[in-house]
């Protein structure tokens, strides 16, 4: 990025390695306009955009290197197999796995707790077990582990939050017990912006020799994730969240645990052996990547971590937190708006109601001046429970939101209350 | 905003804030539940059917204010209807929020209904806007106890 | 496609509708040359190549057109739900589906076969009863049997096979008993080229009241399925073995049986309402489709099923008919060549060996003047065992393979037997 | 042709057809056997070991050219070496396979083992060339008894 360019969207524009409206023309979603007026894209929680580079990765391969993976001599099977195992490198370079062989390629977060809850939990849960999850789980943390505890008759504990969305980590331990056979959490709140401390509650589940998983899904696209230095048991990202194709993400898990685990669909690739009495699966990490992969996804992905890699993350994480905090001053400035969220330790998201007004009406109001937001519950409806309402509006910022931004929605929620008078 | 003012008219706003026949109908003989998943509303419709005919509706619960609104209106269209002509109502109903503006919606017989055409120019808010009449049409027709516009 | 135009690979062009000829400059892969060579690509049957609209159509998505879809208001999410809408109902028309909400995304068929094998295998199947498959399916067809079998303590029963490669029937009718609670078989063999009498054998299913799995990997591509005529309870292919993108894929299921069956993977989407203590299943198709779908690929699905839908398919059979009968002409005059699978009714593949020569040195030989086929087991050892073979090389073709590609592989045939004297 | 040519050397061709201690060996003190699984080839490599020193070895089973050649060149070289030698033997075929022709390999003292330079031009069949090899390092260092080149 260039660094003396003066840009609107870094106040300290001299000293910065980042510019994020320099970066903004990389991502070729972010010119369309909505309702004659240019968009202002905040539903990056949702999805993010994807830089022309991850574009032009997927079209390079299904112009030039199309091929089906692993089982081919011939010369596009192998440059497609040999590109698909570079995306898994560049994977467990992104994340600092130890190796290549503990990155498992699969459709999302949502498929990546799902073959943690069924395989691993499915095979140590026993009647009388439980699990550990949050109050601010997303569904797709919650559902897996409901559907497996349910089959073995195992139960669900809940780690409760309070008024500003953190989660109470006395609670924690206390809900901990040599019945616990996993916790599973989730590093950002997609609902409120709650960056949870992770690493400490893994180390206090370790204390107790109970091993975890973070669902990483809010967390990759807004700073750097080093799953040694968590020391967590299983990660799970999406890709379609940090800028790369739909269809395609990461189970991260420990290859002591990988390897202990039985395979979670049966197909091809994942076998060494079939035969119709008998059948040895293969090893990590086609054991659990059963048919064709979504090769050209992962090459995607691995055009995206590319782009990532380029940018001085740091200065992305900070850059956004900016973001975060200029909107929640300024939507607290504003009479009749409540923030839903507010932990000291935020990322990316903003969640906000308004007196008398419905967030659905607060989205297509929105809509109409050229911004996206997200309005609903969030696949996360215990927290909308837990504070009595039944929805919010949710800006979620990603490294190419500015300032501009944040003032259009600013001047958005006052349209909004103005529609209602 | 023009088109934002088509939505929400003055008539929506008003039966979003005052809701008409709002609350629990203890003598209801008809309840029925409508939710929509994807933005949470729900509400529930209290029947009085009495030979066919609607003597009493009510209706409780939370939701955006098309929603709210149709619900509100509908429920004061609809008190003292028999039941072919209250499905009429739903049919004109869906038609206008439906179709393009104008076209099949003859606004003159649509008394305040009218004030739902500008629903049709947003897809994505149909669902508010016929949840109630779904759920009313549920009730009318069966002992089911919940529906769900997806 | 140019009716007037005379070209090659059709053999009379003044009648014919379609033209491979012509198609082939739709496919922007197929230009690409190896080793200097123009690529001949005979390796359809593991992936195919992508029409220029499939790539434009993902291109435009990415470009214009992302958002998440299902949970927003703004208008980019509308037009991503309504474009990922419209792909569920191109594909309904596509297989002649009564609803499109029988109609589940997943991956490919290998996770389609899983989910049938979990949800509803898994519900049905007890101690004692029988799953039956035959002797030439993919192990896409036959791991997942097998672990939902040994979970509940079934019986795999394999119908066996003649040396010309096709099914006893006989024997198929033998196997049925009243504890057989699904029969799963494929469509067209992958490893031998067998088209399957599958109507016939639904029909003698369901007249024992069975249901029966169709694994439609290798027939989407070759001519038309329709479901409503086959009557099979489920149908399950991969998108990108017929022109369409990675990652996406189909499991058609009639209604009644869906909506008996248990959610496969739990998240975000696939719910009415969640709390700690209990959620409810969102209706179909949605109850299958757990956390973000593969919206791009579903849209470039879309974009395939449109293309597809633009050729005569009647004369695109009768096109690959005719090639896959010249090659079988043209190898079984080579002495020392064995065509594997020779079944009166074949579609699209021709697999063979060479004696002395193992196919993976086919290969690496074929690679060398630019020949692109498999060589291995085609993830159907069983096959392979019953022909007391390690492997085969087989040639795959599609639309767009022309007799020239053909007489190109007969050549490279005879390079190979040189190059080992 | 030419790159064709130095994968398929004569002595490689000639090996596959007449592999050299090819068949079980009934006294074999260590017998390991090393499948690939992505071609299917699978052999099973029998030693005798004493003293350190590998006294008899032979092989059995079914794979490609490159394979079947690479695990009967392996057998005539080994025989009567040391395992220490053996391993050194292991190191320097695999330099040869896997590093681009040339470059690390000392073609004089190779031998046999020379003819094989070729594969590092083929990428995809360093795993035929190397599968008899990895299968002698498990049988010399443990008592495995089975070896996958995946
Ligand atoms: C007959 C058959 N079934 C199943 C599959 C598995 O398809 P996929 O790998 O796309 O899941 C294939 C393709 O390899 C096949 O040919
Ligand atoms: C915290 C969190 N977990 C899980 C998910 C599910 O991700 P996906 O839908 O990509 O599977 C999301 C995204 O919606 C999320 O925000």
């Amino acid at each position: 990025m260039n660094s003396t360019t003066v840009k609107k969207g870094v106040r300290d524009a001299t000293v910065s390695r980042f510019d994020p409206g320099t970066v903004r023309s990389d991502f070729p979603a972010l010119s369309v306009t909505v309702k004659g007026k240019p968009l202002v894209y905040l539903d990056n929680a949702a999805t993010t955009h994807k830089p022309a580079s991850v574009i032009e990765a997927i079209t390079q391969f299904y112009s030039a290197e199309n091929s089906n993976v692993h089982r081919g001599v011939h010369h596009l099977s192998e440059l497609a197999t040999e590109k698909f195992e570079e995306s898994r490198r560049k994977v467990q370079r992104f994340l600092n796995a130890t190796e290549s062989s503990e990155i498992i390629f699969v459709r999302g977060t949502t498929e990546g707790i799902n073959l943690a809850a069924q395989s691993y939990g499915g095979t140590v849960l026993r009647n009388g077990d439980n699990v550990v999850i949050s109050a601010m789980e997303h569904h797709s943390n919650i559902v897996p582990w409901q559907i497996v505890c349910d089959r073995v008759g195992a139960s669900l504990r809940v780690i409760p939050i309070n008024r500003k969305g953190e989660l109470l980590q006395e609670e924690f331990e206390r809900l901990l017990d040599e019945r616990t056979k996993i916790v599973a959490l989730t590093h950002i709140s997609n609902a409120l912006g709650t960056v949870n401390p992770v690493q400490e509650m893994i180390r206090t589940a370790h204390d107790r020799k109970i091993p975890v998983l973070i669902d990483g899904a809010q967390a990759v696209a807004h700073g750097h994730v080093d799953v040694q230095e968590l020391d967590c048991d299983f990660y799970a990202f999406s890709s379609h969240k940090m800028f790369g194709p739909t269809g395609i993400g990461v189970l991260y898990g420990k290859k002591e645990l990988l390897e202990s685990m039985p395979p979670y669909q049966g197909g091809g690739d994942m076998i060494k052996s079939v035969s119709f009495s008998k059948t040895m699966y293969a090893d990590l990490p086609h054991k659990f990547e059963a048919g064709t992969p979504h090769i050209a996804g992962a090459i995607g992905l691995g055009a995206a971590i590319d782009y990532i890699g380029e940018l001085a993350m740091e200065e992305v994480a900070l850059h956004e937190r900016r973001l975060v905090q200029d909107l929640t001053d300024a939507l607290t400035d504003l009479p009749g708006v409540q923030i839903i969220g507010t932990a000291t330790n935020k990322a990316g998201v903003v969640s906000f109601t308004i007196d008398g007004i419905h967030p659905h009406d607060i989205g297509t109001i929105l809509n109409e001046d050229g911004i996206a937001v997200r309005t609903g519950q969030h696949c996360a409806q215990p927290v909308m429970d837990f504070f009595g309402i039944p929805a919010t509006a949710r800006a979620s910022v990603a490294l190419y939101n500015t300032t501009k931004d944040i003032q259009d929605l600013v001047a958005g929620v006052r349209h909004v209350q103005k529609v209602f008078h | 905003m023009s088109d934002l003012r088509s939505l929400y008219q003055e008539i929506i706003l008003d039966h979003n804030k005052n809701p008409r026949n709002f609350g629990v109908l203890d003598d209801a003989n008809r309840v029925i539940e409508g939710y929509n998943p994807l933005c949470g509303d729900r509400y529930t419709i209290y029947l009085k059917l009495e030979d066919d005919v609607i003597q009493e509706i009510k209706f409780s619960g939370v939701g955006c204010a098309i929603s709210k609104a149709s619900a509100s209106v509908m429920t004061t269209v609809l008190k003292g209807k028999t039941v072919p002509e209250a499905e009429a109502w739903f049919e004109k109903f869906h038609a206008l929020v439906t179709h393009p503006s104008g076209e099949d919606a003859d606004g003159a017989s649509l008394g305040k209904l009218a004030a739902f055409a500008g629903v049709s120019e947003f897809p994505a808010r149909v669902k508010c806007a016929t949840l109630a009449w779904h759920s009313l049409k549920g009730a009318l027709r069966s002992s089911a106890t919940s529906v769900s516009t997806e």
